[in-house]
């Protein structure tokens, strides 16, 4: 009865966020011709023609490319700062803490729509517009108090008294950052590491407006380039999209305890 | 040489006094253990004296040289904590060889210095272990390990002991002291708990109020204490205090002054079976060794060391040297 | 001592010399736009004082509107999201737990809004979406729901999208509270006898209360500024029963060009973000300085 | 915490790694930074995106340059969606020191707004007065301000009538109907002898974006504007917008000729509908015919196009206007190889080639004569079509008062709105909208 009950309850949270992945895969199988119709719920045979089709098509691969390389710059950039500055205010910075902490919340949360266009303008006076650097640029902004808030939480988790040791043997700050805290957070570090490339990947406003070729479209922006003056190629479109959901179901299934950890490290001081 | 001189030291935390215009001296060579209850300050002095912390007035000296204004990495201090901060991540030999790498040593000299220290601690068979795969012992000669490696004007510790269980604490003090003898080093030990005081320190520094209450001996603090506080801390059971009127019901003489307080230590008052007693047995503490008897003395329960065969309500006479007792 | 400021600067430099250059001058920039008359395209660029405010505080029933909507959608998704949320970590927690389940809930978050927000607008077709389909084959209706087209659903329609890609997040963050509270006080509640209703009030609701409000305050903050999921499902239909305050925003901004008054709706948008975060401040306290 | 997570770490520098990082970042990003060939004679060409449309463009571009090898053109591709397309010119041509923009693709509905922010060079002079006239009227129309033309078009689009022949025939309709009445009494007749739950009568375009006012101006009476022009501001023509709303409303009024579901569809949600077989007739676009008639339709050979229906018997009904313009940017460092481009694009080959290969109508009607039509498309139909197509009020506010006008229509079809509130809103936002070109000093 209990067991019958488990199965019952898992089958509904399976449903619930599995059932959209698996009717864009089914829809993306489809024949071109009969993705419209419905029924039949399921295709009659499987068609590669949609995947052909995007593979076909060079400049999505050198958007995925791009995505990767916006990823990982921005990434690292926010890593770089946002360890240094959640190290900064976690261990040198005796008051403002809470200030500091809640300011980045603000710019985690503000409203991107708000900040596009003079973002644009500066992307433009730098002579970015158009180039990877833009959105590397902007994504580092908007991931670092992201990797701060995981790192912060991940540092205050480490004892003080390790600090006050290393000082005490003689170390620098500096030495105190790279040698301790640093391979002590690298699982905060991951985690903040994935929570920021997952951001990167996902943007979509920024990508649409500071970016006019494909030489720095990102996939987003990519997925919403295939579509005909009127019609949208659902096929098309589901078959990129379980494309591009492939790595993330990939990085999700292999670091599914730092992302957690990550996240509740981001919400929560423990 | 290792002496240090503390000097009118002030601290505040938050507006609040915590060391007040402290005077110390630490001679060369020597343990000195400062003993106080938990927030009396003892900690922030000591990290005053390793200069994690900048003092709000007063002087710090190091062989008279003031080293006040100095940076931890300028003072050549060691310091054990109370979880001895061992770095997880790295393995007992990297610990042990993390300060001497701060000092940009050469890898030959560091590689000598380190197999010095891992041999001389017995060591060598778990340097590439880590931290958590040791046992607590291990752990504190670890610690000291990277503490002596740099070979440090004066060590600090930092209650290292008091979150070990009892057996294992006796055994780590009887080779703390030791490691005294062998080094000839100035330590400095902070705690709260009085035993490892007693058996550690060459000299006892009571804190209390910001202020060194007392320094001397341990024998002298817990003879003659310098205040009731004093010797309420040390001894198990207790020490028994008692008013004027309760003295004169103990000892039948009169008070010398009603408001004087009487302080009497359990195992200094003898408690025999006397039918003609005055006083009667409430409860019997039975600690092996010795027996401890529980009697009213006017309202007050003190505490003495039962001789005889005794059981509960049985009438008991007291008795106790002059010279044990503590007037205050 | 010096070199203490010295590694201030080093550490904390970057990262608030970041954001001020990316955040706060455009944010300056905001607000001088929202006090003047911009039309770039046309070269119009007069002072406007607070004209601008006076008609979207005073007179604009579509900022109104938006604003009404911004909330409604806040506060509906993120509060069934708690409620769900709260459910599926409950069952984690006591029912039966698994490490696959927590990979599969996390797959939603992970996708990229424009992503998800195409697959509902597939899925809430009509006439050839999954959802309606399914629902006339179990005879549950009649005649196709219009999920995106009618004004009173379709508002709802896109809430539900959102609950979908963020329930599993809040799920986790809540069965991370849940895991965090002592096994001893479930025990002692247990021994206690306690009824699970009284249970999960008095004893696991307390104890969660940091994670439910920390989960509340970032989903609130998240919500408050959404956009791609409705630009994408609905933009902003129909009759603009869907228009939030960042879809009105942008479309002031880029289809009706006003960078004037876009940007004193975005100025107003922000300071309504910073109020909401203001409030958060002060209701965490000084949960970050140490005494 | 993990052991393995920190051995990872224990030897070496983490600074090292750092750079490490640092450097195959900047290699990765940098690989991509291919520069541009930045002659003295390159064009940069800014469009649209269609699927294919790469390919034929690289072999238009391989084509011109063997005409012209000393002009070499760039092109670039913006999202398809109009909308992102319109916010990205706006971002980029607001700071005019952004990348090189030399042509580009301007849909019709923008050219008031382009001509008047001062974008564009006239192109008067790049073909004589007979060849303009070889283009459609309609979008030639658009071009024209202040007696100079300011773009030439690439390619035109008009609404259509879709219409099940196979069903109409059953019912003893021969042909499609020329009003909308007659297109309410067929439906209404098929649907009563269908009697089928998901058969509808008429799909269009109902959902709040632009495509909403293609289809209410085709619902409007023949030569009466919806927007008039009075005492410097816009306002709703009452007498003719309030008759044709109450018509739609009609439409859509319970169990009628429409599902309310069209109040959701934009193009391709009414394709769908329409090509599973589900309506009798739809408005759509010239595409969704190629669409219709491929193999694996369930409505293949049974789809016939006309003209969209009228007021008026006599005379056929208005497409909207749709398509783009080639423009050429006023700041332009190489105006004539710009013009050369303009020119070959919009010649009569490539005109051909387009509507070949990318299915988009050709803008020259002298073109039509040459070309067949695609799985049987009747071409006169077509050409009909587009010779009597209805602009989008040429106003630079255009955008803006779509955006507000979308959501009363769209608000008072669906109920929201009764007809006089929406009347008195839009007058009030068209007020409000017109005000902004008062703010010029």
């Amino acid at each position: 009865m209990t067991r019958a009950l488990h199965a019952g309850f898992y089958g509904v949270i399976l449903l619930w966020s599995l059932w959209p992945f698996i009717w864009q895969w089914v829809t993306s199988v489809k024949v071109p011709s009969n993705i419209s119709r419905i029924p039949p719920l399921l295709p009659e045979h499987l068609s590669a023609a949609n995947y052909s089709a995007i593979f076909s098509n060079e400049t999505f691969i050198r958007v995925i490319w791009n995505s990767i390389a916006v990823g990982l710059g921005a990434t690292a950039i926010s890593l770089v700062v946002g360890a240094m500055g959640a190290y900064g205010i976690s261990r040198l910075l005796e008051r403002g803490r809470r200030w500091i902490m809640l300011s980045l919340l603000v710019v985690l949360m503000l409203p991107q729509v708000s900040v596009v266009t003079p973002l644009y303008r500066i992307v433009d006076l730098m002579g970015w517009g158009d180039t990877l650097w833009s959105l590397i640029a902007v994504y580092s902004i908007f991931s670092v108090p992201l990797v701060v808030w995981v790192m912060y939480q991940a540092y205050e988790e480490i004892p003080e008294t390790l600090h006050r040791a290393a000082r005490v043997d003689g170390s620098s700050e500096w030495t105190i950052f790279t040698r301790v805290y640093l391979p002590l957070g690298i699982p905060g570090l991951v985690s903040s590491g994935l929570l920021s490339l997952i951001f990167c990947w996902n943007e979509f406003l920024f990508a649409l407006t500071f970016t006019s070729s494909y030489k720095a479209r990102t996939i987003p922006v990519g997925i919403s380039l295939f579509s005909g003056q009127y019609d949208f190629p659902w096929g098309e479109i589901t078959a990129a999209s379980s494309l591009v959901t492939f790595p993330i179901i990939l990085i999700v299934i292999f670091s599914q305890k730092y992302l957690v950890r990550g996240l509740v490290g981001s919400g929560v001081k423990g | 040489m290792g002496r240090i001189d503390v000097k009118n030291l002030c601290m505040e935390y938050n507006q609040k006094r915590v060391l007040d215009r402290l005077d110390l001296e630490v001679l060369h060579g020597e343990f000195l253990v400062v003993l106080g209850e938990s927030g009396c300050g003892k900690s922030t002095l000591l990290n005053l004296i390793a200069g994690l912390r900048e003092p709000f007035s007063g002087q710090i000296l190091f062989d008279q040289r003031d080293v006040t204004r100095l940076d931890v990495q300028s003072r050549n201090v060691a310091f054990v904590f109370q979880d001895y901060a061992l770095y997880p991540h790295m393995t007992v030999e990297q610990n042990i060889r993390f300060p001497l790498e701060n000092l940009k040593l050469n890898r030959r000299e560091i590689d000598h210095k380190c197999d010095g220290i891992l041999t001389r601690l017995r060591l060598n068979d778990f340097r590439n272990q880590y931290p958590n795969q040791l046992s607590g012992g291990q752990k504190q000669r670890v610690a000291i390990g990277r503490a002596m490696v740099r070979d440090p004007f004066v060590f600090l510790f930092d209650e290292p002991l008091s979150s070990l269980d009892p057996h294992l604490r006796d055994h780590l003090r009887l080779e703390l002291k030791q490691l005294h003898k062998e080094l000839k080093k100035t330590f400095i030990y902070v705690t709260h708990d009085q035993l490892s005081a007693m058996v550690l320190g060459d000299r006892v520094a009571f804190m209390d109020d910001g202020k060194i209450q007392q320094i001397g001996p341990p024998l002298q603090l817990y003879r003659s204490p310098a205040n009731i506080r004093i010797a309420r801390f040390f001894g198990f059971p207790p020490v028994n205090v008692l008013t004027a009127t309760d003295f004169e019901r103990l000892s039948g003489k009169p008070a010398p002054d009603s408001k004087m307080k009487f302080c009497i230590r359990p195992e200094n008052l003898e408690c025999r079976a006397d039918s003609k007693g005055c006083f009667e047995v409430q409860w019997i503490q039975q600690m092996g060794a010795a027996n401890f008897v529980y009697i009213s003395v006017g309202k007050q329960t003190i505490c003495g060391l039962g001789k005889g065969s005794l059981h509960k309500n049985q009438k008991v006479s007291c008795n106790f040297k002059s010279e044990n007792l503590m007037i205050f | 001592m010096k070199t203490e400021f010295k590694n201030v600067v080093i550490f904390l430099g970057p990262l608030l010399i970041l954001p001020a250059l990316f955040v706060i001058w455009p944010l300056i920039e905001l607000m001088v736009l929202s006090l003047k008359h911009k039309v770039i395209l046309f070269e119009i660029d007069r002072w406007a004082g607070l004209e601008n405010y006076q008609y979207l505080l005073g007179k604009d029933a579509r900022f109104w509107g938006a604003l009404g909507n911004t909330l409604y959608f806040t506060v509906c998704s993120v509060g069934l999201e708690l409620v769900l949320g709260l459910m599926f970590a409950l069952y984690l927690r006591f029912g039966k737990e698994s490490a696959w389940i927590k990979v599969i809930l996390l797959l939603p978050w992970a996708i990229p809004n424009v992503v998800s927000a195409r697959l509902w607008q597939w899925m809430l077709h009509p006439e050839v979406g999954i959802i309606n389909h399914v629902l006339l084959t179990l005879g549950w209706i009649n005649e196709p729901v219009l999920w995106l087209s009618d004004p009173t659903l379709a508002l709802n329609a896109a809430i539900l999208a959102d609950i979908w890609k963020t329930t599993p997040l809040i799920t986790l963050l809540l069965f991370a509270g849940l895991q965090r509270i002592p096994e001893t006080i479930l025990s002692a509640a247990k021994v206690d006898r306690t009824p699970p209703v009284r249970f999960l009030f008095y004893i696991l609701l307390p104890q969660l209360n940091p994670m439910l409000m920390t989960a509340m305050i970032l989903r609130g903050l998240d919500a408050f500024r959404v956009f791609d999921v409705i630009y994408v499902m609905t933009g902003g239909g129909p009759a603009n029963s869907t228009e939030t305050l960042s879809i009105y925003a942008y479309r002031t901004y880029f289809q009706s060009l006003q960078f004037g008054y876009g940007s004193s709706i975005a100025l107003t948008q922000v300071i309504l973000m910073l109020a909401m975060t203001w409030i958060i401040m002060n209701a965490f306290s000084s949960k970050w300085d140490r005494s | 915490m993990t052991l393995s997570a920190w051995n990872i770490c224990r030897n070496g520098s983490i600074n090292l790694r750092i750079v490490a990082i640092f450097w195959f970042i900047f290699c990765a990003a940098c690989s991509f930074d291919t520069t541009i060939d930045d002659s003295p004679n390159t064009v940069h060409y800014y469009q649209f995106s269609l699927p294919g449309l790469k390919s034929i463009f690289a072999e238009l571009k391989r084509q011109f340059q063997e005409k012209h090898p000393d002009i070499y053109i760039h092109i670039h591709t913006l999202p398809t969606n109009t909308d992102d397309q319109h916010q990205f010119y706006l971002t980029h041509l607001q700071s005019r020191k952004s990348a090189q923009m030399d042509v580009f693709a301007i849909d019709v509905i923008w050219m008031a707004e382009f001509v008047r922010a001062g974008l564009l060079l006239p192109v008067t002079d790049l073909y004589s007065k007979s060849e303009w006239e070889s283009f459609f009227s309609p979008i030639l129309k658009t071009t024209l301000f202040d007696n100079r033309r300011y773009a030439v078009p690439i390619f035109v689009d008009g609404g259509l009538l879709y219409s099940r022949m196979d069903l109409l025939r059953k019912y003893g309709f021969p042909s499609p109907p020329k009003t909308w009445e007659e297109l309410v009494s067929i439906a209404d007749t098929i649907l009563k002898g269908e009697n089928e739950d998901r058969l509808y009568g008429f799909v269009w375009q109902g959902r709040q974006y632009e495509g909403l006012i293609c289809n209410f101006i085709e619902f409007l009476p023949a030569n009466k504007e919806w927007l008039v022009a009075s005492n410097r501001t816009l306002q709703v023509n009452r007498s003719a917008v309030v008759p044709t709303l109450t018509f739609i409303r009609s439409l859509l009024s319970h169990k009628s000729v429409s599902p309310m579901s069209v109040l959701g569809m934009s193009e391709e949600e009414s394709r769908h509908v329409f090509q599973n077989g589900q309506s009798v007739f739809m408005r759509n676009w010239p595409y969704a015919w190629k669409l219709a008639q491929q193999t694996g339709s369930p409505i293949r050979g049974k789809v016939q196009v006309s003209p969209l229906p009228s007021w008026n018997s006599l005379e056929p009904g208005r497409g909207a206007l749709g398509g783009f313009l080639l423009g050429i940017n006023k700041d332009t460092p190489n105006p004539e190889p710009a013009r050369q481009w303009v020119r070959f694009l919009t010649s009569e080959e490539v005109q051909i080639q387009i509507w070949e290969q990318l299915g988009l109508t050709p803008a020259r009607k002298t073109v039509f004569s040459k070309i067949q039509g695609d799985m049987g498309m009747e071409m006169g139909v077509l050409m009909e079509v587009m010779e009597n197509t209805t602009p989008r009020p040429l106003n630079p506010l255009y955008i803006p008062i779509s955006q507000s006008m979308q959501a009363y229509i769209s608000g008072a079809l669906s109920g929201i709105y009764t007809l006089e509130e929406a009347m008195d809103r839009m007058d009030n936002d068209l007020r409000r909208i017109t005000r902004i070109l008062s703010y010029e000093n």
